[in-house]
């Protein structure tokens, strides 16, 4: 049984492998020559003004999570899209349920302001 | 190095490692986005429907020096405006070539006065020179294809 | 072309309150005016005649002319009323002073900067007397009369090899 | 306990940025000269709470050419080459002031036809200068089809500026006096043809925008310019009249003939980026219609005045005329005296009011040639727009107030 996921594995290899050659190689054959001026800050041309990582307000952080929670969703509805037609009532009724769940989630964030900006 | 003659030139079978990286280099090289004055706008034109700078495959005028390999300088470069240059061209990765674009960049152009740098080549080695002010689309393209004969003309020693 | 009445109303009353000298050439008029009244001509200008914006403020050198070695020019403008006067404030050379107008027209902020940039004169009680053209640490007035150009010798196929060794070239 | 100290790069900004960025709370930030969304090298010192810009210093002076200083060493009809360069999108909008301004100081008049030429390339120059506008603008709110777009419409009137005077930016066509050649023959239809392919073109650019939800959640409400702060500040141009005062110099005080075309002034209250965008796209139509009227009437007869003490004789009376040799020779070596006067001559460019201050001294050269540059003065009015909003909005509000930087520099 397990022989029909052998494309699959083999896809999964190959690409890994291709990935990592390619940033290997990069990074062993190309030639690195850091000057002071080039490893510094990249401010629109400037002299950057204190160290490229300063300090960043939560908030950002805060939206990154709000992101990840919401882009995930999306990432269950695809295996579901996959086997839609067999699931039949059941299928449509479980996901709405997962929707909802979600929803209820996203207006708990919503209300507590926290989309908002300041 | 009798090679080539021996094996004949069946094209990408007997193609050299440097052939391929040149080539490679020529036909994917992003021009920063790097516009000053009167040339960034026919820069614009050329990078635009009419002219179509995307058929060398220079579709993203990126922004950041970190990403770009080509950097145009399109327009007069003040005295204030040179360290800002010279940094912007040190921050940009090693395979990396100049196009100073229209007469202003070249030679100082119509300004021979305190205020502009006379020609960018006292700031960045420069490889083409592009004249005109400002130069045609046209020019700017005929330039660009002499930077590529030129990068396809380098040799392994020059990059290793 | 003679001036139209309310101009000539606004430069007589002027003239009686700041002791101004009308001038006028074309059609424009033209007042000279002390350098230390120059806030309150201004005031009055904009509360009392109407002219709410300051198209035009920048300076002539007249350099070998000791005395008024500067004319700082203001070119007023009255929007509603379609009016438009110069004044002209003469100041001597070595040490030009001028009070700012920057608490009756804010946007004579960037001006002033450049005069201070370009002529060198001192702008008293600016918020933020900083060069705004050339670079900081620049040195000398470039729009001076007695700077110079900055001209550099063109190189042709007689002089080429010469300028090509005093050309600075790209360090890395 | 200070977090750590920003060492700030010039030390005079101290006083200009509030203590929070000097202990390091509020990031200090270079959305410097070299950025896509400045329309050029303009450098904004942004002191940023997150994403809201707490303050914004513009920094300018990255593309200061000296341009004034290099018309001094110049004689009168050489340095008019300096002018294209200033403005470099309204170029023969700069030779237009320059030679009016050069036409008042010396007293010299100026043949119909070759004011009725003036008012259609400026009007054309106006509509070109509205879409690089329009397609940098719309490229900085992430509308990259409206870019393309623009500039093959933009294409098409560079082809009429390069058939008359055989270049496709800096023209150099007028001349004081009038005109440099006359028009060539093909130059009607070639603007027939403009004239009836562009409305449907700004149609086409109004469907893409106008109604466009996201253009219309990114530039509602967002830069609000009273009329007061407005012209307190001095702010010409389409950016005032999108705040509802009509204030455009070609009705206030009309110059080179424009008394004769009926137009109205675009104007739309509300004050902000999206009422600056629709008085822009509204006066591209304005310009359609003057540049219409301008060449149904166009006058026959000289395109040059025939005064031989400022205006060169033309190359076929050279061979007969001995005074035509002496007048050529005199005029295009040492050029002809102006009068020691100053002249102010404000003119409505693209941007907002050009002025140009010029004053003789009874030698060939200007002795002093002052650009009153609307972008100059109206960049002053960024920190003060830029108060308290997102810096995504500050790429709108920097996009809605049209600058361009060889302007404002000079």
């Amino acid at each position: 049984m397990l022989q029909d996921y052998l494309p699959i594995a083999v896809l999964i290899a190959l690409s890994t492998i291709f990935a990592v050659l390619v940033v290997v190689i990069g990074h062993l054959l190309g030639p690195k020559r850091p000057t002071p001026r080039k490893t510094a800050p990249y401010e629109s041309g400037m002299k950057p003004i204190g160290p490229g990582t300063r300090r960043m307000p939560v908030r950002f952080y805060l939206i990154a999570v709000l992101f990840i929670l919401f882009d995930i969703e999306v990432v269950f509805f695809l295996p579901w899209a996959v086997v839609f037609r067999q699931l039949g009532l059941f299928g449509l009724i479980e996901m709405f349920v997962f929707i909802v769940i979600l929803l209820v989630g996203y207006v708990y964030a919503w209300k507590k302001g926290a989309l908002e900006w300041d | 190095m009798g090679l080539e003659q021996k094996l004949g030139n069946m094209g990408i079978v007997t193609t050299t490692l440097e052939n391929v990286v040149n080539w490679s280099r020529a036909n994917a090289m992003w021009p920063m986005l790097f516009g000053l004055a009167c040339c960034a706008i026919e820069m614009m034109g050329a990078q635009a429907s009419n002219y179509d700078l995307s058929r060398f495959g220079m579709e993203l005028m990126r922004p950041s020096p970190r990403q770009s390999d080509l950097m145009i300088v399109a327009g007069r470069v003040s005295r204030k405006m040179a360290p800002v240059l010279r940094r912007l061209y040190d921050q940009m990765p090693a395979p990396k070539w100049v196009v100073s674009m229209g007469d202003c960049a070249s030679c100082g152009g119509v300004y021979n006065n305190y205020a502009i740098v006379q020609g960018v080549d006292e700031i960045v080695p420069v490889d083409v020179y592009v004249a005109g002010c400002p130069p045609r689309p046209e020019a700017l393209i005929h330039g660009i294809m002499t930077l590529h004969e030129k990068v396809k003309a380098e040799k392994l020693k020059e990059w290793a | 072309m003679q001036l139209d009445s309310t101009l000539n109303a606004i430069v007589s009353d002027l003239e009686t309150a700041f002791g101004a000298r009308p001038g006028e050439f074309r059609g424009r008029a033209r007042v000279i005016v002390a350098p230390e009244r120059i806030v309150e001509v201004a005031r009055t200008l904009r509360d009392k005649h109407g002219f709410d914006m300051l198209a035009a403020l920048s300076a002539v050198d007249y350099w070998p002319q000791r005395e008024p070695r500067f004319h700082v020019v203001y070119e007023f403008k009255a929007v509603a009323k379609k009016l438009r006067l110069e004044i002209r404030v003469p100041l001597n050379g070595d040490e030009p002073e001028l009070d700012s107008v920057t608490s009756v027209f804010p946007n004579a902020n960037w001006h002033e900067r450049e005069l201070w940039d370009m002529f060198g004169l001192k702008i008293k009680n600016h918020p933020d007397l900083r060069r705004i053209l050339m670079p900081e640490d620049w040195v000398g007035h470039p729009l001076r009369k007695d700077y110079p150009l900055g001209y550099e010798e063109v190189q042709f196929s007689f002089n080429f090899e010469d300028i090509d060794k005093r050309k600075p070239r790209p360090k890395d | 306990m200070s977090l750590q100290q920003v060492e700030i790069t010039s030390e005079e900004l101290r006083h200009l940025v509030s203590n929070r960025a000097i202990e390091g709370e509020t990031v200090l930030l270079n959305m410097g000269p070299q950025h896509p969304s400045t329309h050029g090298v303009l450098r904004l010192l942004l002191e940023l709470d997150g994403e809201i810009v707490v303050n914004c210093i513009p920094d300018i002076g990255f593309l200061h050419t000296g341009i004034e200083k290099n018309i001094e060493a110049k004689t009168y009809e050489k340095a008019e080459v300096m002018t294209d360069r200033l403005d470099y999108l309204n170029t023969m909008g700069n030779n237009l002031v320059y030679c009016l301004a050069v036409e008042k100081l010396v007293d010299l008049d100026v043949p119909a036809r070759a004011q009725a030429v003036r008012v259609i390339f400026t009007e054309l120059q106006r509509i070109s200068s509205h879409l690089v506008w329009l397609g940098t603008a719309a490229l900085d709110l992430a509308a990259m089809s409206v870019f393309l777009y623009c500039f093959r419409e933009r294409e098409r009137i560079l082809d009429v500026m390069e058939m008359c005077s055989g270049q496709r930016m800096m023209t150099t066509y007028f001349r004081p006096g009038g005109l440099w050649r006359d028009l060539p023959p093909e130059f009607e239809d070639a603007v027939r043809g403009i004239l009836n392919d562009f409305p449907k073109r700004i149609d086409e650019y109004e469907g893409l925008l106008t109604n466009n939800p996201i253009f219309i959640d990114r530039t509602k409400g967002i830069g609000k310019l009273s009329v007061a702060d407005g012209i307190a500040w001095g702010v010409t141009g389409p950016s005032l009249r999108g705040s509802g005062l009509a204030y455009d110099l070609r009705k206030e005080e009309p110059y080179s003939g424009y008394e004769q075309y009926e137009f109205d002034v675009a104007t739309a209250d509300g004050g902000d980026v999206y009422t600056r965008y629709l008085v822009r796209m509204e006066e591209m139509r304005q310009s359609l219609r003057i540049v219409k009227q301008a060449l149904d009437k166009l006058p026959s007869g000289p395109f040059r005045s025939n005064n031989r003490k400022f205006v060169p004789p033309p190359r076929a009376e050279l061979g007969t005329s001995m005074e035509a040799v002496i007048h050529h020779f005199k005029l295009w070596t040492e050029g002809f005296p102006a009068p020691k006067e100053s002249v102010y001559v404000p003119v409505e460019s693209p941007r907002g009011e050009l002025g140009v201050l010029l004053e003789g001294d009874g030698g060939p050269k200007p002795y002093r040639c002052y650009w009153r540059t609307p972008s100059f003065v109206n960049l002053q009015v960024l920190p003060l727009l830029s108060k308290g909003v997102f810096v995504a909005d500050l790429v709108a509000i920097i996009g809605s107030i049209d600058i361009v930087l060889g302007d404002a520099d000079r």
